[in-house]
């Protein structure tokens, strides 16, 4: 455990991203947080959580796959990755963390996906243990600890400063490059404020929530339930869920012809969108109650079925607070497994 | 070590057929000179042009986007170029409000007679945007080479 | 209010009037309400919720309930009756399968402006006697609504109702000195520079999660030329500073002379976009080039873009940089 | 992938000087889909057809790019060579390397780049290009004139002279319009009647020549060359097959006191009457609103009298449903009614009439058979004032009149102030004007005559004020000349009231989806080039319903509109532009939007059935266009918001990859 | 080499067969000659012209062929409809191997088979059929049931007569849903041809063809006493990364790119009826 006080965290952060690119929660010009690159001056919001999850980091937006020359009949393929350079992001929330390792389960099984895990090699995580978790936090319905995150280094807030604990090598390599900035420190500061972080948890209106009536076999059981129809009804079929959603990981594969060649790149689905399962010739997916399903069943059954048990779902809270008709998986799932 | 290469616009022209592409015409057959840095692109009134297309030659890579159409009033559909000209009005008016420069876009009225001030138009316009420089603020990277 | 409003369709389910009622219930807190359909007297009862939260325009549903036949109670705030008549005036719903209740709209309130006050971990909300009662885990905090109206409501422009089979509350009147166009009038006084800053500030946090599109009452479209990959400009991911651009101002663009500033775009944004402003510019930039128009306003208007006047401003002449 | 040919042309040295023609074939020869490229001499002459032929024939093309002269001069040319060589024409463009390129620019490797990408733009063009085949449509060898005035007789006399069937409808129980009103004409006082009456018979007697009289327009239904017209046939209560037009009826009818329409009101008709002697059809009509059989059920004198047995008191109004290729509006005009004009008395003072009352105030078949009398004492007026501009020329502001100038009020004036001077002479005659128009034939010596002549005082200024003393029409007008006031002790003040478009052409225009500009006069397609045609097709205009204007000019548009009805009935079929916009049903959302930018009025909607997901079905309101009465401007496919409407041989995808072909870096 | 899954190869079209007036199939080799990679039968390759899209088409021929892979493209969307107006010389692109294969190492040896196929279906088990002709001794019995709507809608057919039906211990049997002219052989739907036919209950069957045939013959076959577990189908549904990431073919715990596609159907009653 080391301790990095208050008046060394700028300079703390100066040391990371003189190596390497740094990235921590910043608020933007409309007082939300964004992960945003580490120059001299830039402040840490004190937000909760950013608006977007960190998965940005590891699957991105959108991203170039590929280019192809065409000319004549000729095509060339051209390999455009690069090998990515180290980053750091700094204050990933216990959620978000946890997010990662449903991300790998997807992208780092074979076949690997090259892009992800290029990204995943060259870049170490610092959490940020939770001080004051918000009403819409639901993390610990799937385990998570919201005072003591997963990540290479987990960082708790203290009175004065910051607790510092590595967790892989990686964190154990970050902490020493900036040894002279950290001094030893006491658990038991970290005990405290991770107490009153359980505290505070436990009295939010989502405590205690459990996905007990959804979850691992229960595919021909929840398939058919007449509430799908009423829980989709108002669903505008956006992709807002699924854009903030930590754990979402659906692509589209697009070319884009640039005039000079074509550019192959992905970038985000959702399975929410009428087009998701539009082929030529014919959608298996026509109605957006089918749609909606689809997204639920995957994060409550059958990502579960493939993982474990494990939920697609790490309880951030983001679509509770984002989704345009609140309409969201604490919803489904207590609709799903309340009435059995 | 390779020049500083002057810096050469690439200008779309939406022309509709009836009155300014005839005029460019005149402006061709009476051996009036503007620069090569104009496309014309043949359009059957001004109405047809879409503000999808204007944003696409930005995108593509053009530096300014100018249409030209029958006087209001002389359209050989009768309305096509007021509706036009409304929509175009807006357009400029929104591409404005975004901070992009005004001068990029364009819209004249030239009519078939008018071949001189279709080569005066053009003359001008290539001028303004080469002042103007490359367009930056409506630029697709990807498209660039 | 949501009393007057569960009677009402108590009645008109039972009277045989309407057979579904479309309206809100409650959600997981105490302000996330969401739209639904009831389909009798029991649905309405157990699950009918109308407070300051209730915020969606629900106007645009009734285009998917049109398709679903029989006849539908809607409640509509004033904003929402133009959304209603732009609709109609567009043949996207029928007039006659929609029974139309008419809510009296004190403003509504915004959640996100409560947090922003410092309240954080609430369990609850009630309203009495004009202040809000908010009980969270660390204790209760009273507030008053107007700090945490919604501001889009701030700026409203009409408490009247255009269109409404009948009226709950008493009817208003269109909002003669509201304010809303002050910030686009703001932005058109900067310069070009300034203004490119900001938007670029605003759109390059769009995720393009077509929050804004799939919530607008004039983005109806059968297929958006945005989802169609035979119209050549289908674009599905905000790749670049150009299509963030792209797809705002096309957006914009189509709904220009159509969009009745019901401010849904902003309100659902999950990243904060002001995208009402760019809709504003229109509305204004039609006011001041063609004269005033409100759209929804009168469903046989033609509207800014359907009509000319021979001596139209030309775009040369409108607005022009600031310098 | 498209089999694609590109032939550049020299146009001997015009292009070639300035061109690197041979660089510019190899250039485009590498881009995709082209499978031959070549350059010649003379792509236009006959033997640069046949190299494109041969090309076409020898290298299975499917596309084909010139890049030659401006497609204005040749694009018909190589479509036709194309086609003979059974390549669909639309599957040709053309890139224009001379008007564009050689003749404006000097440099050669410029004009060579340049060459290359508007190449290219064409390429790329007719990569998306589609064959285009021209839709036929039949043709109804008949014509409707809405209107039976002389612009529609006109009309319908010369349609019927090249051997086409014609129907009249018209409103009033008989044709002959305004004309019939009048009572000589200018400049060559020649009388109205006399020059008109032969031509209603002419109507009247013509085989082909139907008239509808007191008749209107219903509803008109269909385009060009296949409108379907119904016309309802009001009522007249005599059946118009039996009755003679003896006229006994209208002689006996004991209810004399209807104001007579005919006489602008200046003397009386009875319920059952025939409009004037020479009236076509000569048929009479039973006026229901003051007929006392009609209002009562007692009377039914006419019935008993009538040994033709036509009287028929429960006449109903029929409807007729006719056939048509052709439509001519000619509506025509009627004065502006000058009550907002308080100041000159109209409204108040009896001896203040209008210039068409005065027609029928010297008319010899008028209420005072031909001697002008004033109305108010039936006294012969020895000072009479001619106010001119009543209504025209106005600032519309002030929403009194109209803002145009009428045209032919100058030259009747002058013509009233001839004639009263000439059959009276001891009146005194003044016209106050703001200026004497008379641009026409001989019709400045006209008005030198009126004043040289016959010393009519014409006096520039305006009359502000009339007012009725003691019988005496009290006029103060000022004299801009001279700048004085002026007050005239007057018996008769003529107002030339402004003309305006009759009330009726309002609607019609909507039925015929035929545009009008602010006044209600028809919009003609082209004000220089088509001011016969309405821009929807196969509507065409004749007389003032177009605009202001006096006989010969009415005469003569109402021939120029029956020739371009003859040309068009004169064809078996309609072929269409192939480049027409066409509606993606898929895609459209009904909203109207493209309706309303629409000149033509070629979009209709109609609720269709469409599959939904999972067996269910749909029922939408979609656009559809009629190809044969869009010109393919485009207008629509700009307003729709959904894309659903395109435009055949200039589609968005085809403008766009011109669009990414020139822009390409 | 390629490494990367996402990343295609370039392969040239050597020859264009038109099989039906809306099927063509395709040869692809790589640019120096050979094959672009192995497959398994039943396995797809995710083909592409870059810039227009990209779509998982089945393998046709054998992984036995070691000169060239060929597929075969029914016409009916953007991709297909590009690749039908290509000409011999040009290059498209192909990923995979893609999905699980028809198990023609292990439970399918010695078996007698009974492949079932209508249409464009008959693409993806051609593969099977012609490694189980290179592998004669490997296999029983193989019993061909292929039917389309008429004679010209039958794929392969020059290969059908003159090389299955030749070839022993197979026995072809073809239909057309309607009699024509100049066809002597049977007329009516597969699945009724099916019943008629009446097969040993020991064979195991694959089958491929629309959804509509499937339904019907899986009817009729367990009507005739065969278990679900004998019999194999393939689907084709939206894929796109080919490789059970992008989620596309998510349906219920598989991925149709990867799990499957090919698929016994007791393990499709597991999944919910959405494909």
């Amino acid at each position: 455990m080391k301790k990095l006080s208050l008046a060394k965290l700028n300079d703390f952060f100066a040391a990371i991203a003189a190596k390497q690119a740094l990235y921590l929660p910043v608020n933007n010009k409309v007082g939300k947080a964004d992960f945003t690159k580490w120059t001299a001056g830039t402040e840490m919001s004190k937000a909760l959580n950013t608006v977007r999850s960190a998965k940005d980091f590891f699957f991105p937006q959108t991203e170039n796959l590929m280019d192809f020359k065409m000319e004549g009949k000729n095509i060339e393929v051209i390999d455009s990755r690069e090998e990515c350079e180290d980053f750091v992001v700094f204050g990933v929330r216990a959620c978000d963390a946890a997010s990662f390792a449903i991300l790998d389960s997807v992208y780092l099984v074979d076949p690997v996906d090259s892009y992800y895990k290029n990204r995943r090699e060259h870049g170490t995580v610092v959490t940020m243990a939770c001080g004051k978790p918000a009403e819409t936090c639901f993390c610990g319905t799937f385990g998570i600890d919201a005072a003591n995150p997963a990540g290479d280094v987990t960082v708790w807030e203290v009175a004065d400063g910051y607790m510092l604990r590595a967790n892989t090598e990686k964190g154990e390599a970050l902490l020493a490059a900036t040894a002279d900035l950290l001094e030893a420190g006491d658990e038991k500061a970290v005990e405290a404020a991770q107490a009153k972080t359980r505290e505070i948890m436990a009295k939010l209106p989502l405590a205690g929530l459990t996905f007990d009536g959804v979850g691992v076999g229960k595919t021909k059981e929840l398939f058919d339930r007449p509430e799908w129809k009423t829980l989709s009804e108002s669903c505008l079929g956006c992709g807002t869920c699924t854009f903030v959603c930590p754990t979402c990981q659906c692509y589209d594969v697009r070319d884009f012809d640039t005039g000079n060649g074509i550019k192959r790149f992905r970038c985000w689905d959702s399975c929410m969108y009428s087009d998701f399962t539009l082929m030529a010739h014919g959608n298996s997916r026509n109605s957006q109650v089918e749609r909606f399903r689809q997204r639920f069943m995957h994060k409550l059954v059958y990502y579960p079925d493939r993982n474990n048990g494990t939920f697609g779902c790490v309880g951030c809270g983001r679509c509770l607070a984002r989704c345009p008709i609140s309409m969201n998986i604490v919803k489904v799932a207590k609709t799903l497994g309340g009435n059995k | 070590m390779q020049d500083v290469k002057e810096f050469r616009p690439t200008i779309v022209a939406f022309c509709c057929n009836w009155c300014s592409y005839a005029g460019a015409d005149l402006a061709g057959s009476s051996r009036l000179v503007y620069p090569a840095d104009v496309k014309i692109i043949r359009v059957p009134c001004s109405c047809r042009v879409n503000p999808l297309f204007i944003l696409r030659a930005f995108q593509r890579g053009a530096d300014g986007v100018i249409m030209a159409g029958c006087h209001p009033g002389d359209c050989h559909y009768t309305s096509g170029n007021y509706f036009a000209r409304r929509r175009m009005t807006l357009l400029f008016s929104m591409l404005d409000y975004l901070g992009i420069e005004r001068e990029r876009t364009r819209v004249e009225w030239i009519s078939a007679a008018e071949g001189a001030k279709f080569a005066k138009t053009m003359n001008e316009f290539v001028a303004t945007v080469t002042a103007l420089g490359e367009n930056k603020r409506l630029e697709d990277l990807r498209c660039k080479k | 209010m949501q009393e007057m409003m569960k009677n009402r369709a108590y009645a008109l389910l039972e009277n045989g009037t309407v057979d579904r009622v479309l309206g809100w219930t409650r959600g997981e807190f105490a302000y996330d309400m969401t739209p639904a359909v009831f389909r009798n007297a029991d649905e309405v009862k157990n699950g009918f919720v109308y407070n300051d939260f209730c915020a969606a325009n629900l106007s645009k549903y009734l285009v998917k309930e049109c398709r679903a036949g029989g006849k539908i109670l809607v409640f509509l705030k004033p904003c929402d009756t133009y959304s209603f008549n732009q609709l109609l005036a567009e043949h996207r719903i029928k007039r006659d399968m929609i029974y139309v209740v008419g809510i009296e709209c004190f403003g509504k309130a915004d959640v996100e402006k409560i947090k922003e006050m410092g309240i954080e971990g609430i369990t609850g909300i009630t309203a009495k006697d004009g202040i809000y009662t908010v009980s969270t885990i660390y204790g209760d905090k009273a507030i008053k609504p107007a700090d945490v109206m919604a501001e889009r409501c701030l700026a409203c422009k009409s408490k009247k109702h255009v269109v409404y089979d009948e009226l709950i509350g008493n009817e208003g009147e269109v909002v003669e000195d509201c304010n809303r166009f002050d910030m686009v009038a703001k932005l058109e006084a900067m310069t070009p520079d300034e203004r490119y800053e900001f938007w670029r500030g605003e759109l390059s946090r769009c995720i393009r999660c077509n929050a804004c599109r799939n919530i607008c009452p004039a983005c109806t479209c059968e297929q958006c030329i945005f989802d169609n990959p035979n119209s050549g400009v289908s674009q599905k991911a905000a790749v670049n500073s150009f299509e963030e651009n792209m797809f705002h101002i096309i957006r914009a663009f189509h709904v220009a002379g159509r969009c009745t500033d019901c401010g849904e775009c902003s309100r659902v944004c999950p990243q904060n976009i002001p995208l009402h402003l760019l809709n504003r510019k229109f509305i204004k930039d039609v006011n001041t080039f063609y004269g005033d128009y409100q759209a929804g306003e009168d469903p046989t208007a033609k509207p800014p873009l359907g009509k000319y006047e021979k001596n139209d401003i030309e775009p040369g002449e409108a607005g022009g940089a600031k310098e | 992938m498209q089999r694609i040919g590109v032939f550049i042309c020299h146009c001997g040295t015009n292009i070639a000087a300035t061109v690197d023609v041979k660089a510019v074939a190899e250039a485009l020869s590498h881009e995709p889909g082209v499978v031959f490229s070549t350059d010649y001499q003379y792509m236009c002459s006959e033997s640069g057809q046949t190299l494109m032929r041969e090309a076409i024939r020898e290298h299975k093309l499917t596309g084909v790019v010139v890049c030659s002269c401006s497609p204005r001069m040749h694009e018909a040319t190589f479509r036709k060579a194309a086609e003979k060589e059974g390549l669909n024409p639309y599957m040709v463009e053309i890139a224009n390397i001379r008007e564009q390129v050689s003749w404006i620019h000097k440099d050669m490797a410029e004009a060579t780049e340049k060459a290359v990408i508007l190449g290219r733009a064409a390429i790329a063009k007719v990569h998306l290009n589609k064959p285009l085949k021209a839709g036929e449509s039949p043709v109804t060898k008949r014509a409707l004139v809405i209107g039976g005035g002389i612009a529609g007789i006109q009309t319908a006399l010369d349609i019927a002279e090249a051997g086409f069937e014609v129907d009249i409808v018209e409103k009033q129980p008989t044709i002959g319009g305004k004309m019939a009103q009048i009572d000589k004409t200018f400049p060559t006082l020649d009388c109205a009647a006399c020059i008109l009456t032969p031509k209603m018979v002419d109507v009247a007697q013509n085989e082909k020549i139907k008239i509808f009289s007191y008749s209107e327009v219903e509803s008109v239904k269909g385009f060009v060359g296949n409108f379907k017209v119904e016309i309802r046939k009001k009522a007249r209560y005599v059946d118009e097959d039996k009755c003679t037009g003896c006229g006994l009826c209208t002689e006996k009818c004991p209810q004399k006191k209807v104001p007579n329409e005919f006489n602008m009101g200046f003397d009386t008709r009875r319920a059952v009457y025939i409009p004037f002697a020479q009236a076509v059809p000569k048929v009479a009509t039973i006026d229901a609103n003051n007929c006392t059989m009609m209002k009562t059920g007692k009377c039914g004198l006419c019935a008993k009298l009538c040994t033709a047995g036509a009287i028929d008191y429960k006449q109903q109004d029929q409807i007729v449903e006719r056939e048509y290729g052709a439509i001519v509006a000619a509506t025509g005009f009627n004065p502006l009614k000058p009550d907002k004009f308080n100041e000159l008395g109209y409204s108040t003072c009896q001896d203040v009439v209008t210039s068409l009352e005065l027609e029928r105030l010297m008319n010899a078949a008028g209420p005072t058979a031909g001697t002008l009398l004033r109305p108010s004492d039936k006294t012969h007026p020895h000072t009479i004032v001619f106010v001119q501009c009543v209504g025209s020329r106005c600032d519309v502001e002030n929403e009194r009149g109209k803002s145009y100038c009428s045209k032919i009020c100058c030259m009747y004036t002058a013509k009233h102030a001839m004639l009263i001077r000439e059959k009276y002479p001891d009146t005194d005659v003044y016209v106050f004007y703001i200026d004497v128009r008379t641009p026409g034939k001989n019709f400045d010596e006209f008005y030198r005559r009126a004043v040289e002549q016959y010393g009519v005082h014409y006096i520039k200024g305006q009359v502000g004020k009339v007012v009725e003393e003691n019988g005496t029409l009290k006029v103060q007008a000022s004299d801009l000349l001279s700048g004085e006031q002026l007050h005239i002790d007057a018996d008769l003040v003529v107002l030339a009231t402004a003309v305006e478009p009759d009330k009726s052409a309002r609607s019609i225009a909507t039925m015929l989806t035929a545009s009008m500009d602010t006044n209600d006069f028809f919009t003609e397609a082209h004000a220089k080039l088509r001011p016969v045609e309405s821009p929807t097709a196969g509507i065409f205009l004749s007389g003032v319903c177009q605009g202001p204007k006096d006989i010969p000019e009415t005469v003569s548009q109402a021939s120029a509109a029956a020739a371009k009805v003859i040309g068009l009935l004169a064809k078996d079929k309609l072929t269409c532009n192939p480049c027409v916009a066409n509606s993606n049903e898929m895609l459209c959302n009904g909203c109207s939007s493209c309706e309303k930018v629409c000149p033509y009025g070629a979009i209709t909607y109609s609720d269709k059935e469409f599959r939904g997901p999972n067996r269910t079905t749909l029922i939408r309101r979609v656009a559809t266009v009629n190809e044969a009465v869009c010109q393919g401007c485009g207008a629509c496919t700009v307003a729709c918001p959904s894309g659903a409407m395109d435009l055949k041989g200039f589609s968005n995808r085809q403008i766009m990859a011109e669009v990414d072909a020139i822009c390409k870096m | 080499m390629n490494t990367e899954t996402l990343i295609p190869y370039a392969g040239i079209v050597t020859e264009i067969t038109q099989q039906t007036p809306d099927v063509k199939t395709f040869r692809v080799e790589a640019p120096g000659g050979g094959k672009l990679f192995e497959h398994k039968p039943g396995q797809c390759a995710m083909l592409s012209v870059p810039g227009i899209s990209e779509a998982m088409i089945s393998i046709t021929s054998s992984p036995t062929n070691t000169e060239y892979m060929e597929f075969s493209v029914k016409k009916c969307g953007c991709l297909t409809e590009w690749l039908h107006s290509m000409e011999v010389g040009q290059m498209i692109t192909v990923r995979g191997p893609y999905g699980r294969h028809f198990p023609v190492y292990d439970e399918l040896l010695g078996k007698d088979l009974l492949i079932i196929a209508g249409g464009i279906g008959l693409a993806p088990v051609r593969s099977v059929i012609n490694y189980v002709r290179d592998n004669r001794d490997k296999f029983g019995s193989v019993d061909i049931v292929y039917g389309s709507r008429s004679k010209d809608d039958l794929v392969y057919y020059k290969e059908i007569v003159e090389e299955w039906m030749t070839t022993p211990g197979f026995n072809v049997h073809l239909t057309i849903d309607n009699p024509q002219e100049g066809w002597d052989g049977h007329v009516g739907f597969v699945p009724n041809f099916v019943k008629e036919l009446n097969p040993d209950l020991k064979k195991t069957v694959l089958m491929c063809g629309p959804p509509i045939m499937i339904k019907f013959t899986l009817g009729g076959l367990m009507e005739l006493g065969f278990k679900k577990e004998q019999v194999y189908t393939t689907m084709e549904l939206r894929m796109k990364c080919g490789i059970g990431k992008c989620g596309r073919c998510n349906i219920g715990n598989k991925y149709v790119c990867k799990d499957g596609p090919v698929f016994r159907f007791d393990e499709l009653d597991e999944l919910p009826n959405e494909y």
